[in-house]
C-alpha cells in the first residue's frame, strides 16, 4: 500500500493531468491549438499509478494520447503546453506537437502517432538496460487498439526470450478510435501475453492504488532481472476519441449513459474519497491542491500563449546532427 | 452537371461502384462511421458484409487485400493516412506490386487503396506525409492524385472497375472544397494529364493539392503579361509524358509544383523526363518547387516554411521568364 | 483412418516430393538451376496429409520452400521443374522462380520469398470464401520462424473475429535458416492461437495419417462456418536451408546425429512400413510406384531442360492487366 | 594497402568498430553464422550480449534499434536483404527518420542498417529490389552505396561513429570481388563523390553495382578517342551535387547509370539536379539508364534484359556525344 504522502502525491498528479486536459479542450475549442488533440480524461490513474513506480532514469513510451503520460513521468506542464501551442518554447521546440511530446531527461521517449509505434521503441530501450545491467526499466504505454498491431506480439516474444527488463502496459478504454474494443479483439489480451509465458495481471486501471501496486510488482521484477511482465489496465476513454469529433463524425458509437456510468468510477473522485475517508485529507487540503494544480495550469497556459511561434528554420538543423538535409 | 465537395464526390464513386457490382468490398479501421466523410452511408446500404471496420493491423489488411482479390473480389481498402501505408508495406512493395509479374499473369489485382496525404494542417511528422514517391518506384501500382472532384470521382470510378492495383491518395484537408461533377456514369481514364489552363511561356506541372495555389498563381501572371499552362498530371503511375512534353515543347520552360519531398520525388522524376525527352526545347533550367528533404514540422509557423506556396511558385516561374 | 487408396495416393505424393527435390539438388549442385533453391526434404507428410483434404477449390499459399505443397495441391510437376529453370514453359513462364511456384487453377496462390508473406492472404482469400458462403476454405502453410512475425498474430484476431475458413498450418522444422528455433521462440506456438480461442492441434508432422486426421478436422470445421483453426505440426528439415549452404556458411549450427536420428522417423519411410505391415502395398507394388514416380521426374526434368529460356519482354506485359508498366 | 574481398572489408569495419566502442552492437535474423561474410567472427569475439540473432520480426527490430539507441548504444541492424527493409518500414519512415526533428532534436540516432541489394542472381522479385529511391526520399535517413572495398570499409565505419541514423546498401553477389583498402585506421567522409576516371566528353554518374560495368565501358570509348568521366557519389544521401555539377559544367553531357528503378530513381533525382542547376553546361539531354518500371523477373533471360549493362551505357554515350 503506498503511504499517504506517496497517495496525495499520485492525486495531485492525476488532478494536475485532468486540469491540464480540460484546459486543452477548452483552448482547442476555442481554435487555439493548431492541430489534433486526443485526451485522456478519465485514465489518469493508470499513467500516475505506473510512473510513481519509475525514477527518472527509467524510459516509457506512450501514444497519441500522451499527455497523461508525459506528466505522470515528470514531464514540464509548461513546456508541454508550449508544444501543444507550436511555441519554441515547447519541449519540442513546437517540431512535435500533442502527438509527439517528449523530454528525454525524464526518460519520456515520446508520445507516439503511430498506434503501436512505441511498444519495440520501448524494447529496445529495455536491451540496453539489460546490456546496461543497472536495473533500468522500460514500460510501454499502449491502448488496446495497438495490442491488435503485430508488433506487439513479436515483442512479447522477443522480449521474454531475452529476459528484458520492459512492462508492456495495455489501457483497455473500450475504443479504437470509434469502434468498440470488443468488437476487434478476440479472445482476452493478457492471453497473448500469456502464451509467451509472461507474468500477467488484469488491474481496475481506475483504481490508482491497484494500478500501483501491479507496476510495482512488474518494475520490481524487471529491474531484478526477472524479464517483462504485462499488465492490462480496464478503464474507460470519457472524451472523444480527438477533440472536434462532434463534429467531423457521421454518426454515434456510443451512448451517454455508458459515459455516464464511467464518470461515476472517476478515478480521482475514487482516490479523493478514499484520501478523505481514511483521513489523510480535508476539503481544506484538497482545496489547497485544487488551487496548487490550477496555478500550475495557468502559469502553463501563460507560458504556451506567450511564446514565440516555432522557429521556422528549424527542421532544417534538426533532421540530422551535424548534417544539413 | 452538380456541385459536389471533393469528398462527396468520392463518396458518390463508392456508392456508385458497390451498387453496380456485388463483389466490391471496402475494409478499413473505422470506416463504418465516417469520419472523413467519404464512406458515409455505405454501411447502412451495404451491409456488414461488405463494409466493414477492422482491428489496427495494417500489416494484415494489405495482404488480405491481396488474398480477397484473389478469390474474385475487388478490394476498396481505407488505409486512412498515408503514413499507415509504411505500416502495411510490405505486402505493398513485396506482393501487391510484384505478384502478377511473379505468378507468370495468373492473377488480377483489383485493388484500389485510399488514403489522405499531405500537410498543411499541423497534423505533425506522422500524419502529413506525402508518399507517392516511394509508390512510383515500386512500379507495380498505380498512383492517383486526383484535385478536383470530378476527378476523384471519375479515378476513383476506373480504378475499382480495373484490374490492377491502385493507390487513389485523397488530398487531406480539401474535402470541403467543391466543384462541378458529371451527373451522367463516367470514368476518368488513367494516364491522361488535364491542360488546366494555357500558357505559352511557362509549363507549370502541379500534383493534386499544388494545384489550386497554382492556378492562382497563373491568374495572377496573366494579369503582368506572363502565360502560364498549368497541367496536373492528374495519375502519376501511369503518367502522360506526352501531354507534359508537348507543352514544354511550346513553352521551353518547365516548373514541377510537388507537394512530396524532394529528393526522388515526383518532380525530380518529371523533371528528368522532360531533361531527357525534351531538351532541344528547353530554354530555361528546369525548376522543382517542392518540400525539402524534412519530416514534416508541427507547428504552423515552420509547416507553412517548408510547403510550396503561391509566392514561390511565383518566384520559380518568374525566375524562368525573366532571368 | 483414410482408405488404402487413400494412404497409397499419399505415399505416391511423397514420393514425387522427394524425387523431384532429389533431382532439383543434384541440378543445382550441377549448376544447372540459376537461382536459390530451398527444399522441403522430410516434411513431405504435412504437405501430402493436409493437401489430401483439400480440392482444387480450396486455397493455399505456401512459403520459400515451397515444392512440396505446390505438388501436395495438385501442380503440375513439369511446369514447376521448368519455371525452376527459368523456362518460358515454367508454371510462372520463368517470372517467379523456385520461391514463388504458382498455380491459381489449383488453388495454389503462391509460394512466397518474404517470411510469413502467404498468411494475410491466404486469410483474404478466406474472407472472400467466407463473403461466397460456398465452403472453400485456405489453408496457410509457414514455418515456426514466420511464427513470430506479427502478421501471424494480427490474422489469428482477424479471423477469430470474422469466423473465417482459414487453417493456420505451422511446420515447426526446428530451424530459421541456421538458428534453432527453440532459441527464438518463446512459449508453444500453439498457444499463441488459443490465445485467440481458436481450435488448435499439434502432430506429428512425419505421421501423414495424423497430420490428416488434424487437417481434415480443421477443415470440416471451416467449411461448415466453423471458423479458423491452427495445427502445429513437429518435423525436421533434412536438407540445408538452402542448396549451396554448405558452401557459403562459416560455422556449423547442427549435428549429422541429429539429422540421422531424424532421417530414421523418415515420414516415407514409415508410411511404407505401415503400408506393408497392412499388408496394403507388397515390394512389387513399390516398385511400381516408385518407377511411376521415376517416370514422372524424369518427364519433368526433360521437359525443364528442353524449355526455351523465359521470354525476355514478359515483364513489360505482365506488370498490369492492359497497361505497360 | 592490402588486397581485401568487398565482404572482408566490411567484416573488417565491423571487428574494429566494434573493438574501438563497446557501445557497438549488432543484431539481426542469423548473424551469428556469418552466411554473406560481414560477420564473421564476431559472435566468438564479443560474445552475444553484443552480437545476437534474432527471432524474425523486421517491424519489431527497425523499432528496436530506436529504441536501443535511444539508451545510449551504437546500433547495427542488419537486415539480410533489402526487400525485408518494407517488413521493417514503419519503424524506418515512421520513427527513425522522424524522431530526431520531432522530439526537437533531443534524440540522437546512431543506427546504422545493412541490407544486400540488387539483382543479377535470379534471386527472383522479392531477393532483388534495389530500395535506395524510397530511402532517399524519407529525408531523414542517410543512403550509402559504397562501390569498393576500400568504401566499404570507410563508409560504414563513418556510419558506425556517427549519430545519424544510416543504410548501409551492400551490393549483393558483389562480395568476393576484391581492392586495395588502407591499412591504417580511417573512415570516408559522407557526401564526397569520388571522380574515378576523368573525361572531357560525357560525364557518368555510377552508382552502388553499377560502377563497374561502366568503368569498363569508359575504357573502351576511350579507346574510341571518347573521353568519359565517372563519378560515384558513394553516398546517396548526403549527395555530393557539387561534383557532379562540377564535372557537367566541364563536359555538358550527363548519363546517370543506376540499378533501382527508374521511376523516381535515383538516377532521375540526379538528372533533376543537374537539368536545374547546371542547364547553361548542357549541351545534350541527360540521360537515364536504369531498371524498367518492373518487378525482378527470375529467369536470367528476362533478368538480364532489365538490368543496366555495358552495352545500354556505351550506346547512351555515344549517343550523346555523336547524335
Ligand atoms: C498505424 C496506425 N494506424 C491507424 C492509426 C489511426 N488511429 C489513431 S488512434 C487509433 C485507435 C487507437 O486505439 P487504441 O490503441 O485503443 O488507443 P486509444 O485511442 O483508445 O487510446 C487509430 C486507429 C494510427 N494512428 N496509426
Ligand atoms: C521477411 C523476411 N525476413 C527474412 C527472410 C530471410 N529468411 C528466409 S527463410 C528464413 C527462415 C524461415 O524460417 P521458417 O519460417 O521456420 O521456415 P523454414 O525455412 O524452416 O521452412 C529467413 C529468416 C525472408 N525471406 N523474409
Ligand atoms: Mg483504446
Ligand atoms: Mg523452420
Amino acid at each position: 500500500m503506498p503511504t499517504t504522502e506517496q497517495l496525495l502525491s499520485m492525486y495531485e498528479r492525476m488532478l494536475l493531468i485532468r486540469r491540464m486536459e480540460e484546459r486543452l479542450s477548452a483552448d482547442y475549442a476555442a481554435g487555439k491549438l493548431p492541430g489534433a488533440v486526443h485526451l485522456y480524461i478519465g485514465q489518469e490513474a493508470v499513467a500516475v499509478g505506473v510512473c510513481a513506480q519509475l525514477t527518472d532514469r527509467d524510459w516509457i513510451t506512450s501514444t497519441h494520447r500522451g499527455h497523461g503520460h508525459f506528466l505522470a513521468k515528470g514531464g514540464d506542464p509548461k513546456a508541454m503546453m508550449a508544444e501543444i501551442w507550436g511555441k519554441r518554447t515547447g519541449i519540442c521546440r513546437g517540431m512535435g506537437g500533442s502527438m509527439h511530446v517528449a523530454d528525454l531527461s525524464k526518460g519520456i521517449l515520446g508520445a507516439n502517432g503511430i498506434v503501436a509505434g512505441g511498444i519495440a521503441i520501448a524494447t529496445g530501450a529495455a536491451f540496453g538496460a539489460r546490456l546496461d545491467g543497472d536495473g533500468r526499466v522500460a514500460v510501454a504505454f499502449f491502448g488496446d487498439g495497438a495490442a491488435n498491431q503485430g508488433v506487439f506480439m513479436e515483442t512479447l516474444n522477443v522480449s521474454t526470450l531475452w529476459g528484458l527488463p520492459v512492462v508492456f502496459l495495455c489501457e483497455y478504454n473500450h475504443f479504437c478510435e470509434f469502434t468498440p474494443s470488443e468488437t476487434v479483439t478476440a479472445g482476452q489480451i493478457s492471453d497473448r501475453a500469456r502464451a509467451f509465458g509472461m507474468p500477467c495481471a488484469v488491474v481496475d486501471g481506475n483504481d490508482v492504488v491497484e494500478v500501483w501496486r501491479a507496476a510495482g510488482e512488474a518494475v520490481e521484477r524487471a529491474r531484478g532481472g526477472g524479464g517483462p511482465s504485462f499488465i492490462e489496465a480496464k478503464t474507460y476513454r470519457i472524451q472523444g476519441h480527438l477533440e472536434a469529433e462532434a463534429v467531423i463524425l457521421d454518426g454515434k458509437y456510443r451512448e451517454e449513459a455508458e459515459i455516464e456510468e464511467w464518470r461515476r468510477r472517476d478515478p480521482i473522485d475514487r482516490l479523493r474519497e478514499h484520501l478523505s475517508a481514511a483521513g489523510a485529507c480535508d476539503d481544506d487540503g484538497f482545496a489547497e491542491i485544487e488551487s496548487r494544480v490550477s496555478g500550475a495550469v495557468e502559469e502553463a497556459a501563460a507560458f504556451a500563449a506567450e511564446g514565440e511561434p516555432a522557429d521556422p528554420e528549424l527542421a532544417f538543423d534538426l533532421m540530422f546532427v551535424g548534417q544539413r538535409p | 452537371m452538380a456541385r459536389r465537395r471533393y469528398i462527396q464526390a468520392i463518396n458518390d464513386a463508392l456508392l456508385e461502384e458497390m451498387d453496380r457490382d456485388p463483389k466490391v468490398i471496402l475494409f478499413g479501421e473505422d470506416v463504418e462511421l465516417a469520419i472523413f466523410g467519404d464512406t458515409r452511408g455505405l454501411l447502412d446500404r451495404f451491409g456488414r458484409d461488405r463494409i466493414r471496420n477492422t482491428p489496427i493491423c495494417e500489416a494484415t489488411l494489405t495482404g488480405m487485400a491481396v488474398g480477397a482479390a484473389a478469390a474474385g473480389y475487388r478490394v476498396v481498402l481505407h488505409m486512412m493516412f498515408s503514413n499507415f501505408v509504411y505500416t502495411g508495406f510490405d505486402a505493398i512493395a513485396n506482393q501487391m506490386a510484384k505478384l502478377r509479374l511473379m505468378t507468370g499473369g495468373q492473377l488480377n489485382l483489383p485493388i484500389t487503396v485510399l488514403a489522405g496525404y499531405g500537410a498543411g494542417r499541423s497534423t505533425g511528422a506522422q500524419h502529413s506525409d506525402t508518399p507517392y514517391p516511394l509508390l512510383m518506384n515500386l512500379g507495380g501500382v498505380n498512383v492517383l492524385t486526383p484535385s478536383t472532384p470530378a476527378d476523384a470521382k471519375g479515378l476513383l470510378k476506373q480504378a475499382i472497375r480495373g484490374e490492377n492495383p491502385s493507390f487513389f491518395l485523397e488530398a487531406s484537408g480539401r474535402g470541403a472544397e467543391s466543384g462541378e461533377v458529371p451527373d451522367e456514369d463516367y470514368t476518368v481514364p488513367f494516364g491522361q494529364a488535364a491542360v488546366l489552363r494555357e500558357g505559352r511561356d511557362v509549363t507549370v506541372v502541379a500534383i493534386g493539392h499544388m494545384v489550386k495555389p497554382v492556378l492562382g498563381v497563373a491568374d495572377e501572371l496573366a494579369e503582368r503579361g506572363v502565360g502560364v499552362e498549368v497541367i496536373d498530371p492528374r495519375t502519376l503511375v501511369p503518367l502522360d509524358e506526352e501531354s507534359i512534353l508537348r507543352s514544354v515543347e511550346r513553352t521551353g520552360r518547365l516548373v514541377v509544383v510537388d507537394e512530396a519531398r524532394d529528393r526522388c520525388g515526383a518532380a525530380s522524376h518529371i523533371a528528368a523526363v522532360v531533361a531527357d525527352r525534351a531538351f532541344p526545347a528547353l530554354k530555361a533550367p528546369v525548376k522543382r518547387v517542392s518540400v525539402p528533404n524534412v519530416a514534416m514540422p508541427y507547428a504552423p509557423s515552420a509547416e507553412s516554411r517548408v510547403l510550396p506556396d503561391a509566392d514561390g511558385v511565383s518566384k520559380a516561374v518568374l525566375g524562368l521568364v525573366a532571368p
